[in-house]
C-alpha cells in the first residue's frame, strides 16, 4: 500500500518534470491535438459510408487542386478527398501505433524477461533469434513480410509487430542482468522471497524506465515506418491513411500536382516529431545520463 | 564595500625597479558563475602573492573555490558560465639567465632564470608594471595568443586525476610532443640542426601544425631523413622530461598509452608534461588525492625535489592540511571563496588566528591525539548564491558577533608578524571599521589573547 | 569450386558442415556488393556479347545520327530471339518480326493481309485454299536471300515450321502451329503446302503470320547445332538469320541491340539502320526522347502529360490495344469458397438482367478519365483493330435508371447484396475499375456493397489459375488475339476455355446460338461473311454480357517529329522499323 | 594483434547468423502465397500447374525445398526474378551497382558531413550554430523520407529544374563502356567528361536526400558526445599546454567523441539501406530499392528473398566493419564479448 503511494508520488513528480521540459510539453500538445482529431474525426469530416476508412471518391473531380469547392485540400487521382484522408488517417495512425506497440511490448518484455531471468540455454536461443531479426534493417524486413503476405493495412500492422519486438527484449534483458547484480535484490532473496516476487517487485519496475522512453519514441517510429510501407503501396487503394495519401499523390508530383503528397506527409512528420520530442524529454527527465543516441 | 583599501593594505611596499616583486599576485580576484539558481560567487575577492620559487599551499574545504582560483590563473574555466567579474591576476614571467643560459649560477641563485624586465620601462618602473620593473601581464586580460604562450610554457598545471587528465587515446609520446612543439619548435629545429635548411613543411611539423597529408609526405618524400632527425630530437626531449620525473626507461614508456601505465606512473608523466618547458609557476591541483597513499608520498617528494632543482614556484592546492604542511612555505586558507588566513606554514599551524583555521586544525587527527578530542566544525559551507556582505564563517563561528553578520572582514596582518594575516574582526579595531565596539566579537578564555586596542598596525590605511 | 561447395551443401543435412559453404556464398555476395562484377556478370551469358560490348561500346549511342532509327524499349529478349523458343508477349517476339519474315503479312491499315514471302495470299477465290478449307498452298517468291546469303526455297519454309513442331519447347509457342497444322509439304522448290486439322478462317492471320511461323535459314541452323526435340538451339537464341529488311549485328546485353539494313533485301529495303535501346527507367526514357536520343519510345501513359506540348514530340493515340480490359462475371462460384461477407447466391450472375444492370451501373466516362488518363474509348465486344469490329455496334454507357429497373426486375433492389471483386493491387489501370464499380453501385443503392479485394499480382494469378475460380468477379486484361475467332472462342464461347471454367452455359439466354455463330465465323473463309457474323455476335454479347468491357485502351505511340510516315498497326506486335524514315 | 583475433571471432559468428537469416528468409517465402503464383496463368491446365510446382520443387518436403534453395544459392542461382523477367543473378549486379553508387555517396554525406556538423555544433554549445545543427538532428529523426524526398523533388525538379530524374542521360550512358557498373566511375575510366558530369548531375540530389537521415543521426550523436568530451579533464590539460582551441578539439576532443558516433554508424548504414527503397522509388533510380519495391507489389518472391539476403549480408558486414573500426579507435576497448 505504502509502496504504491510512493510510486504515485514519484509519478506525480515525474509528470511535473516532464511538463516543465519544453520539448516534451510541446510534443505532448501536438499529440493531444492529434488524439482529439482522431476522436472527433466524424465531427470534423462526415464519415464515409459504408467504409469510413476509405476516402470518399468524387470521380467528377479527380486531381482537383486545393480550394476546389468541397475539396479544401484537393483530391487524389481517384478523386479521393485529401482532407478526409488526413483527418480519418489520424485514427488509423493511432490504431496502428497502439496495436503494434502493445504487441511488441508484450512479446518483447516476455521474451526479454525469460532470457534475462532464466538465462542459460534459453537466453542463448532467444538472443540468437533477436540477432537474426536485428541483422536485417527493420523497414526491409517489414517490407518483405508485408510484401509476401500481400498488400493490406492489416498486414502492415502484422509485419511491424513481427519486426519491432527485438529492441524491447534486448533492453529488458540487459536491465534485468544489471538489476540482478544490485545487492538489494540479493538481500530480498536472502529475506526469502520467491524469484518471481523479486522479479515483479524489484526487477520489472526498475527495468521500465528505458522501456517507457523507447516505447514513446517507438510510437512515432511505428507510424513513420507504417506510412512508408503504405506509401510504397502495401495498403488498400483509397485507404484514408497518411502514407497512402502521399502514395496516391506521388505520380502527380512529377506532373506538377504537389498537394496530395505534401499534405499527407506533413501529418506523418508532425506525428513522428511530436513523439520524438516527448521521448527525448522523457529520457532527459527519467535518466539524464544517456544523452543523444 | 571598497576594494582598493585592502589591496594596497596587503601589497608589500615595493620601491621602483624592485625586481623582487612577486611572480604572481592576485588582486581582489573575483570569479562568479551564472547558474539558473543565481550568480554563484565562487571566488570573491582573493588577494594572494607568490614569489619566485616559493611554494604556497592553498587549503580549504571542497567548494571553497580552490580549484576555481587556480584555474582562473590560466583562464581554464568554461565561460559561460564562468565570469571574471573583477580583480587582477598579475603574472611576472622570468627569462633564462643571461649569465648561465639556464644552467644556474650565482647571479640567478642557481635557478637558471632571472625576472624578465618590463618591456615598457626596462626595469625603471612604470604604470604598466606597477613600478615593479618586471614584465607584468594580467592573466585575466591578456589576449588568447599571449595566454597560449604562457600556458604550459610559463605556467603549467598538474591535474587531480591522471586517469582522467591524460588523453586515453594518444600515446604518452604524442601528448608530450605537443608541449615541445607548441613552445619549443625553434629549439627542436636547432637541436636537429635544421634551423636553416628547414622548409615550411618541417617547420609546421616541428610546431605540431602539420596535417595528416603533410605527415605522410614527410614520411615518404625526400625530407624523410630530416624529418627522422627532427622526430629523434623530439624523442630526446621527451625522454629527458620523463627521466626527470624518474620514469623508468622512458624510451619505451613514451610509446605506451595511458591505460597501460600505473596510476603513479601516469602522474609522473603528467608532472613531466607540466615541467617540460621549465615553467615559472606550477599549479598542482590536488595532484595526489587520486592516488593511493603509498604513491602519494613519492609523488610529493618528486614535486618537492623538482621544485628545489628547477626553482619553480608552486601553487599547491589541497584539502589535506598535513600534506600542505609538509610541502609548502606559506599557506593560504580559503573559505567560501574568500581568504580566511594567510601565513608562513609553521606559524599558521602553530598559532592559527582565524576561528575557521583553528576549526580545521582541530578537525585533523594529529599523532598522540585521542579520538574524543577531534572537534568537527559545526554547520556547513554557506550558499554562495548572491551572498550578503558578512563574514562568510559567521554562521559556524563560535565567536560570531553582530558585526560579522553585516560587514565583511578584510585580511589583516597580525601586529606581531606582518606576513601572517587573517580576515576576522577578532583582530581589528571597531572604529577602523566604523562599527559599534559592542558589536565586535570577543574571545572567550580559550583562544589567543585579544589584540591590544589602540596599537597602530603597520598596514593600516594612511 | 561453386559446384563442389554446392554438392557439400546438398549432400549433408548437418548444419555444421553447411556453414563453410554458406560462408563461401557470403563472400560471393560480398564480392557482388563490391559491385566490381557489374558488367561481366550480366554479359557472361552469351559468347559474343562481350565482343559486341567492345564493339557497341565506342560506336554505341550515336543518338543524333540520321542513319539510325533508335527505339527505346523497357527490356530485351531475355529468352533469346529464336522463333522456336521465344515465349508469347516476350521481347523476343519483337525482334523476330523485325528480322524474320512470314509467308503473309498484315497491312499497315486494318486487318487485311498482304503477300510477303508468298506471292499471293491464299483464298478460295484464287484457289490456293481447298474447298474444304483444309489445305493452303503458298507460292514462294523467287530470288529471296537470307542474311547468310543462301536462297529461300520451300524447303526452308517447311524446315522452319517442322523445326518448331519438332523442338516443341515449353517456353516457346509451338502450340500455335501444333494445334491446327496437320502436315506440311514441299510441292516444288517454290511451292509450300499446309494441311489443317480443321477449317480455320483465322489460320492466315493468327498462325501463318505468328512468330513461330517465321522462316529461318535451313543452312544456318544445320551448320549450328541443327534441330533436336526439346533442345533449345544456342546459336539461334543469340543470332538471327532471316530474310527481313534488318539484320541483327550486335547485342550488348542489358544495353542495346544494333540492327543494320539488309542490302540484298528482296523488297524495298529499309530506309534506316535501327538500334534497340534497353531503357528500364521511365524517366530516362522520357528524357532521352526529349533530348532526341530516341526516335520512338514504348508508351508510358503516366508520362504522356510530361511530353505533351513538346513541339518536337508526336503523340499518336489513333490505335487501340488488343488486350480487352474487362471485369468478368463468374457463373460458377463454388458455394463453399464464397468470399466471406458475400451475400450473393452462387448463381447470382446466371441472370442476364443482373449482368446488364452491372454494365449500366458502371461509370465508363469516369474510368476513361481516371483509369486511362483520357486515353481510351467506350468499347464494343471486339478491339477496334480486329476484323469484324463495328464502330456502330451497341456500346454500354452509364444509365442508372436502367440499372435500377433491371435490379428491381431481378429482385435484388430491396434485398440488396454484397459481392466482392478480385483485382491486382496498385495497378493504375485495373484498380479504378473496381473502385468505380463499387462507387457506382453503392451510390445507386445503399443496400448494394462491393468489396474490392486487392491482392498482389502473384496472388491474383494464383487465384486466377484456380478452377473453379473462387471470386464472383475479377478485373484484368485479356490476351492480345489477332483474329476475332480466337478472342470470341476463348472468352465467350459457352464451351470455350472460359465458358467452361465460368459456366457461361448457365448464363446465356441462348448459348447454342452464340456457340453456333462463333464456330461458323471461325470456319468461314469469306471475309464479308465473317464480318456479318461478328456483327451479329457483337449485338448478342452486348445484350447478354459476360463482362463489363471497361473501355478500349488507346495504344499510344510517342515519337520524335523527325520520324516520317509513321504507321503502326496494333496487329503487329510492335512498330516495324522498315516503314520509317527520318528527315 | 588482438584486433585481428577479434575480427576473426566476429567473422566466425557471421556464418551462423547468416544461416539463421537464410532460414528466416526461406520461412518468409513459405508463409505467403505460393511461390509460383506469379507464373500461373488463368488458362493453364492442371497438368501445367503441377509441372510448374515440380519444377519449383514444391512437391518435396519443406526441409528438402530449403536445402535445394540453399544449394541453388551456392551455385549462384538466386532464382528467377519475375519482375525483370530474368534470373536474379544476372539482374542483381547491375541493380547493386546502381544502388551502391548512390549509397556510397550518401554514406560520405551522412558520415563526413555528420561528423563535421556535430563537431561544429558541439564546439559552439548553445550558440546559434549549435541550435541550427540540433534542428537538423531532430528533424532528421522524424522526417518521413518519402515525404522529404517528394518535397525536394518538387523544389529542385519542378520549381527550379536543377535535378533530372533517373540515373543517366541514356545517350551519354550508351557512349561509354561499363566495366564497374558505377556510372560515375566508368565515366572517369573512359575519360569521358560529359558522361561524368551527367552522372554527378543525376547523383547529387538523391544522394543528399538518402544521406539526410543518417546525417541527422550522426550529427546528433557526434554533437552530444563532443559536448561530453569537452567536459573532460584531458581537454583542459590540452588547453593548459597552450594548444590553440582548434587543435584541442581536432586532436583531443573530436577523436574521442568519434567513438560513440562510430557505434551508431551501423544504425546509420541500416537507414541508408532501407532509405534507398523510398529514395530510388521517388527519384526513379534503377537500383535495388526500386527493384524490391516493384517486386514486393507484385509478390515476386524470388526477388524479395534475394534482396533480403543481400541486404542482410551488406548490413552484417557493415556492422562488422563498424565494430572493428571502434576497436581500432578506442584504445581501452577490451576486445572480445
Amino acid at each position: 500500500m505504502h509502496a504504491l503511494r510512493v510510486r504515485l508520488r514519484r509519478l506525480a513528480r515525474l509528470s511535473r518534470a516532464v511538463l516543465r521540459n519544453p520539448s516534451a510539453s510541446a510534443g505532448l500538445v501536438v499529440i493531444v491535438l492529434m488524439l482529439l482529431m482522431a476522436v472527433f474525426a466524424p465531427l470534423l469530416v462526415e464519415a464515409n459510408t459504408p467504409d469510413p476508412y476509405q476516402m470518399p471518391r468524387d470521380w467528377a473531380a479527380i486531381n482537383a487542386p486545393p480550394g476546389t469547392p468541397g475539396h479544401p485540400l484537393g483530391t487524389t487521382p481517384e478523386g479521393g478527398d485529401v482532407l478526409y484522408g488526413i483527418v480519418w488517417g489520424s485514427r488509423l495512425s493511432v490504431r496502428l501505433a497502439l496495436t503494434v506497440a502493445s504487441i511488441t511490448l508484450a512479446v518483447g518484455i516476455t521474451l526479454g524477461s525469460l532470457a534475462g531471468s532464466i538465462g542459460g540455454r534459453w537466453d542463448e536461443y532467444i538472443m540468437r533469434v533477436v540477432d537474426v531479426f536485428m541483422s536485417i534493417p527493420e523497414l526491409i524486413l517489414a517490407l518483405a513480410i508485408a510484401g509476401i503476405l500481400g498488400p493490406s493495412f492489416r498486414n502492415i500492422i502484422l509485419a511491424l509487430a513481427v519486426v519491432g519486438w527485438t529492441q524491447y527484449a534486448r533492453v529488458i534483458r540487459g536491465e534485468i542482468l544489471k538489476v540482478k547484480q544490485k545487492e538489494y535484490v540479493d538481500s530480498a532473496r536472502i529475506i526469502g522471497e520467491t524469484p518471481l516476487r523479486v522479479y515483479l517487485r524489484n526487477v520489472l519496475p526498475n527495468s521500465l524506465t528505458p522501456i517507457i522512453v523507447i516505447a514513446t519514441l517507438d510510437m512515432g517510429k511505428i507510424v513513420l515506418v507504417g506510412a512508408t510501407l503504405s506509401f510504397i503501396g502495401l495498403a488498400e487503394t483509397g485507404l484514408a491513411e497518411w502514407g497512402n495519401v502521399v502514395s496516391a499523390g506521388q505520380q502527380g508530383v512529377v506532373a506538377g500536382r504537389w498537394w496530395v503528397a505534401t499534405f499527407g506527409g506533413a501529418m506523418v512528420f508532425l506525428w513522428a516529431l511530436a513523439f520524438n520530442m516527448l521521448g527525448d524529454g522523457l529520457r532527459d527527465v527519467l535518466d539524464p545520463r544517456v544523452e543523444g543516441r | 564595500m571598497s576594494h582598493t583599501g585592502p589591496t594596497t593594505a596587503t601589497l608589500p611596499v615595493t620601491e621602483p625597479g624592485d625586481r623582487t616583486a612577486p611572480l604572481l599576485s592576485l588582486r581582489d580576484l573575483r570569479v562568479h558563475f551564472r547558474t539558473e539558481r543565481g550568480v554563484v560567487h565562487a571566488v570573491d575577492g582573493v588577494n594572494l602573492d607568490i614569489a619566485d620559487g616559493e611554494t604556497v599551499g592553498l587549503v580549504g574545504e571542497t567548494g571553497s573555490g580552490k580549484t576555481v582560483t587556480a584555474r582562473s590563473l590560466i583562464r581554464l574555466l568554461p565561460s559561460p558560465p564562468a565570469i571574471y567579474v573583477g580583480g587582477q591576476a598579475l603574472f611576472r614571467p622570468r627569462t633564462a639567465c643571461g649569465q648561465c643560459a639556464g644552467s644556474g649560477c650565482a647571479k640567478c641563485h642557481g635557478a637558471g632564470y632571472v625576472p624578465e624586465p618590463c618591456q615598457v620601462c626596462a626595469g625603471a618602473g612604470c604604470e604598466g608594471c606597477q613600478h615593479t620593473g618586471r614584465h607584468t601581464l594580467d592573466m585575466l586580460k591578456v589576449s588568447g595568443r599571449v595566454l597560449r604562450t604562457i600556458r604550459g610554457n610559463n605556467i603549467a598545471m598538474i591535474f587531480q586525476d591522471p586517469n582522467k587528465a591524460l588523453n586515453p587515446n594518444l600515446s604518452v609520446r604524442k601528448q608530450l610532443a605537443e608541449v615541445f612543439s607548441e613552445h619549443r619548435a625553434g629549439e627542436l629545429l636547432r637541436d636537429a640542426g635544421l634551423e636553416h635548411e628547414a622548409g615550411a613543411l618541417l617547420r609546421r611539423s616541428a610546431s605540431g601544425r602539420s596535417s595528416f597529408l603533410e605527415r605522410r609526405t614527410l614520411d615518404l618524400g625526400p625530407l624523410r631523413s630530416r624529418h627522422r632527425r627532427l622526430e629523434a630530437v623530439i624523442d630526446e626531449h621527451i625522454a629527458g622530461a620523463l627521466a626527470d620525473t624518474h620514469v623508468p626507461n622512458p624510451k619505451k614508456i613514451m610509446h605506451r598509452f595511458p591505460h597501460e601505465l600505473s596510476g603513479g606512473m601516469k602522474q609522473r608523466v603528467m608532472i613531466a608534461l607540466a615541467l617540460a618547458c621549465g615553467p615559472d609557476l606550477l599549479i598542482a591541483d590536488e595532484p595526489t588525492t587520486a592516488l593511493d597513499v603509498t604513491i602519494q608520498a613519492r609523488i610529493l617528494d618528486l614535486i618537492a625535489e623538482l621544485q628545489e632543482r628547477r626553482r619553480v614556484a608552486v601553487l599547491y592546492i589541497s584539502h589535506d592540511l598535513s600534506i600542505v604542511r609538509q610541502i609548502s612555505d606559506r599557506v593560504a586558507v580559503l573559505y567560501a571563496g574568500r581568504l580566511a588566513e594567510v601565513g608562513p606554514t609553521e606559524r599558521l599551524f602553530e598559532d592559527p588566528l582565524h576561528p575557521y583555521t583553528r576549526g580545521l586544525l582541530a578537525a585533523i587527527p594529529a599523532f598522540g591525539q585521542r579520538r574524543g578530542e577531534l572537534v568537527p566544525i559545526e554547520g556547513t559551507v554557506p550558499e554562495l548564491v548572491d551572498p550578503p556582505p558578512c563574514c562568510r564563517f559567521h554562521s559556524r563561528c563560535p565567536h560570531a558577533a553582530p558585526a560579522c553578520r553585516h560587514v565583511e572582514p578584510e585580511l589583516h596582518a597580525r601586529p606581531s608578524i606582518q606576513s601572517h594575516e587573517a580576515a576576522c574582526f577578532l583582530y581589528e579595531q571597531a572604529d577602523a571599521l566604523g562599527v559599534d565596539a559592542r558589536d565586535m566579537p570577543s574571545m572567550g578564555e580559550s583562544g589567543p589573547p585579544a589584540p591590544r586596542v589602540g596599537e597602530p598596525s603597520a598596514d593600516e590605511e594612511p | 569450386m561453386m559446384v563442389t561447395t554446392d554438392r557439400r551443401g546438398q549432400g549433408s543435412g548437418s548444419t555444421r558442415r553447411r556453414i563453410p559453404s554458406l560462408l563461401a556464398l557470403l563472400m560471393v555476395l560480398a564480392l557482388l556488393a563490391a559491385a566490381c562484377v557489374g558488367g561481366e556478370a550480366a554479359q557472361s551469358t552469351d559468347g559474343e556479347g562481350d565482343q559486341a560490348a567492345a564493339a557497341g561500346g565506342d560506336e554505341g549511342g550515336g543518338g543524333g545520327d540520321v542513319g539510325t532509327f533508335v527505339h527505346a524499349l523497357g527490356g530485351e529478349p531475355t529468352t533469346g530471339v529464336d522463333p522456336a523458343a521465344v515465349s508469347a508477349g516476350s521481347y523476343g517476339d519483337r525482334v523476330v518480326i523485325q528480322v524474320y519474315e512470314f509467308l503473309v503479312d498484315i497491312a499497315p491499315d486494318g486487318p487485311d493481309l498482304l503477300p510477303m514471302l508468298a506471292t499471293e495470299v491464299p483464298t478460295q477465290e484464287n484457289g490456293l485454299v481447298s474447298e474444304d478449307g483444309l489445305t493452303y498452298t503458298f507460292p514462294i517468291r523467287e530470288g529471296i536471300t537470307f542474311h547468310d546469303g543462301t536462297d529461300l526455297t520451300a524447303d526452308d519454309v517447311k524446315y522452319s515450321w517442322d523445326r518448331v513442331i519438332t523442338m516443341d519447347l515449353p517456353e516457346g509457342q509451338a502450340g500455335t502451329l501444333t494445334e491446327i497444322v496437320e502436315s506440311t509439304r514441299v510441292v516444288d522448290d517454290l511451292t509450300f503446302e499446309v494441311t489443317l486439322t480443321e477449317p480455320a478462317a483465322w489460320f492466315l492471320t493468327s498462325v501463318v503470320n505468328s512468330v513461330p511461323a517465321a522462316v529461318v535459314s535451313q543452312d544456318a541452323v544445320e551448320e549450328n547445332g541443327g534441330v533436336a526435340a526439346g533442345e533449345p538451339n544456342e546459336f539461334m537464341r543469340d543470332n538471327a538469320v532471316g530474310t527481313g529488311p534488318h539484320q541483327l549485328v550486335s547485342w550488348q546485353r542489358n544495353e542495346q541491340m544494333t540492327f543494320e539494313r539488309f542490302e540484298d533485301y528482296w523488297g524495298e529495303p529499309a530506309a534506316l539502320d535501327a538500334r534497340w535501346e534497353v531503357v528500364v527507367d521511365d524517366a530516362a526514357t522520357v528524357l532521352g526522347l526529349r533530348g532526341g536520343d530516341f526516335d520512338l519510345v514504348e508508351p508510358v501513359p503516366q508520362f504522356i502529360p510530361e511530353v505533351e506540348g513538346d513541339e518536337n514530340i508526336v503523340i499518336d493515340e489513333s490505335g487501340f490495344l488488343l488486350e480487352p480490359l474487362h471485369l468478368a462475371f463468374n457463373l460458377r462460384i463454388p458455394e463453399e469458397a464464397m468470399p466471406e461477407g458475400d451475400t450473393i447466391p452462387p448463381d447470382f450472375f446466371h441472370d442476364a438482367r443482373v449482368r446488364r444492370a452491372f454494365n449500366y451501373a458502371f461509370d465508363y466516362e469516369a474510368f476513361i478519365q481516371a483509369g486511362l488518363g483520357g486515353q481510351g474509348a467506350p468499347a464494343t465486344y471486339l478491339p477496334p483493330a480486329l476484323l469484324g469490329y463495328d464502330p456502330d455496334a451497341p456500346k454500354y454507357e452509364q444509365d442508372l435508371a436502367e440499372a435500377e429497373r433491371l435490379f428491381r426486375e431481378a429482385g435484388w433492389w430491396d434485398e440488396g447484396f454484397t459481392v466482392s471483386v478480385l483485382v491486382e493491387a496498385g495497378n493504375p489501370t485495373f484498380s479504378p475499375v473496381g473502385l468505380i464499380l463499387k462507387d457506382s453501385l453503392e451510390a445507386l443503392n445503399p443496400n448494394f456493397n462491393v468489396n474490392v479485394v486487392e491482392v498482389a499480382e502473384a496472388q491474383f494469378d494464383e487465384a486466377h489459375a484456380q478452377d473453379p475460380f473462387e471470386y464472383p468477379m475479377w478485373i484484368k486484361n485479356g490476351d492480345p488475339f489477332r483474329d476475332p475467332h480466337q478472342l470470341m472462342f476463348t472468352y465467350f464461347h459457352p464451351d470455350g476455355p472460359w465458358g467452361q471454367t465460368l459456366g457461361y452455359r448457365e448464363g446465356y439466354e441462348d448459348p447454342d446460338q452464340i456457340a453456333e455463330l462463333i464456330e461458323e465465323a471461325g470456319r468461314s473463309t469469306d471475309v464479308e461473311e465473317r464480318e456479318r457474323l461478328y456483327g451479329e455476335l457483337l449485338r448478342l454479347l452486348h445484350d447478354d454480357p459476360m463482362w463489363i468491357w471497361a473501355a478500349d485502351e488507346a495504344n499510344v505511340q510517342i515519337y520524335r517529329d523527325e520520324v516520317q510516315d509513321f504507321v503502326y498497326n496494333p496487329l503487329w506486335i510492335m512498330p516495324r522499323w522498315r516503314y520509317y524514315d527520318k528527315g | 594483434m588482438e584486433i585481428r583475433e577479434y575480427v576473426v571471432r566476429r567473422l566466425l559468428k557471421l556464418p551462423l547468423l547468416l544461416f539463421l537469416v537464410s532460414v528466416l528468409v526461406f520461412g518468409l517465402s513459405r508463409i505467403g502465397g505460393s511461390p509460383i503464383g506469379i507464373y500461373l496463368e488463368h488458362d493453364m491446365t492442371h497438368e501445367q500447374v503441377v509441372e510448374l510446382e515440380e519444377r519449383f520443387g514444391l512437391d518435396e518436403s519443406l526441409p528438402e525445398q530449403y536445402v535445394a534453395w540453399l544449394g541453388g544459392l551456392f551455385r549462384g542461382d538466386l532464382g528467377f526474378s519475375a519482375v525483370s523477367a530474368a534470373p536474379v543473378a544476372t539482374v542483381l549486379p547491375e541493380k547493386l551497382a546502381a544502388s551502391l553508387e548512390l549509397s556510397v555517396l550518401a554514406a560520405f554525406i551522412a558520415f563526413g558531413l555528420g561528423i563535421g556538423l556535430g563537431t561544429f555544433g558541439g564546439a559552439r554549445r548553445d550558440r546559434f550554430a549549435d541550435h541550427a545543427t540540433r534542428v537538423i538532428a531532430v528533424s532528421g529523426a522524424s522526417l518521413p523520407l518519402f515525404w522529404f524526398a517528394l518535397l525536394v523533388l518538387i523544389l529542385f525538379y519542378l520549381v527550379l529544374g536543377w535535378a533530372p530524374l533517373g540515373r543517366s542521360d541514356p545517350y551519354l550512358y550508351g557512349q561509354i563502356v561499363h566495366p564497374t557498373g558505377l556510372y560515375s566511375v566508368d565515366a572517369l575510366l573512359n575519360g569521358h567528361w560529359p558522361a561524368f558530369v551527367d552522372a554527378i548531375r543525376h547523383l547529387w540530389l538523391p544522394a543528399l536526400v538518402l544521406g539526410y537521415e543518417g546525417l541527422a543521426t550522426i550529427t546528433r550523436v557526434m554533437r552530444s558526445s563532443l559536448v561530453d568530451e569537452l567536459q573532460e579533464d584531458y581537454v583542459d590539460l590540452a588547453r593548459s599546454k597552450g594548444l590553440p582551441e582548434r587543435f584541442v578539439i581536432k586532436r583531443h576532443a573530436r577523436r574521442n567523441a568519434l567513438m560513440p558516433t562510430v557505434t551508431v554508424m551501423g544504425v546509420a548504414f541500416g537507414l541508408l539501406l532501407q532509405g534507398s527503397v523510398v529514395v530510388e522509388l521517388i527519384f526513379q533510380w534503377p537500383g535495388l530499392g526500386r527493384w524490391i519495391a516493384t517486386a514486393v507489389l507484385r509478390g515476386d518472391q524470388a526477388t524479395i528473398m534475394a534482396f533480403v539476403l543481400v541486404a542482410a549480408v551488406i548490413f552484417l558486414l557493415a556492422n562488422l566493419a563498424v565494430d572493428v573500426a571502434y576497436a581500432y579507435l578506442d584504445r581501452r576497448v577490451v576486445l572480445g564479448e
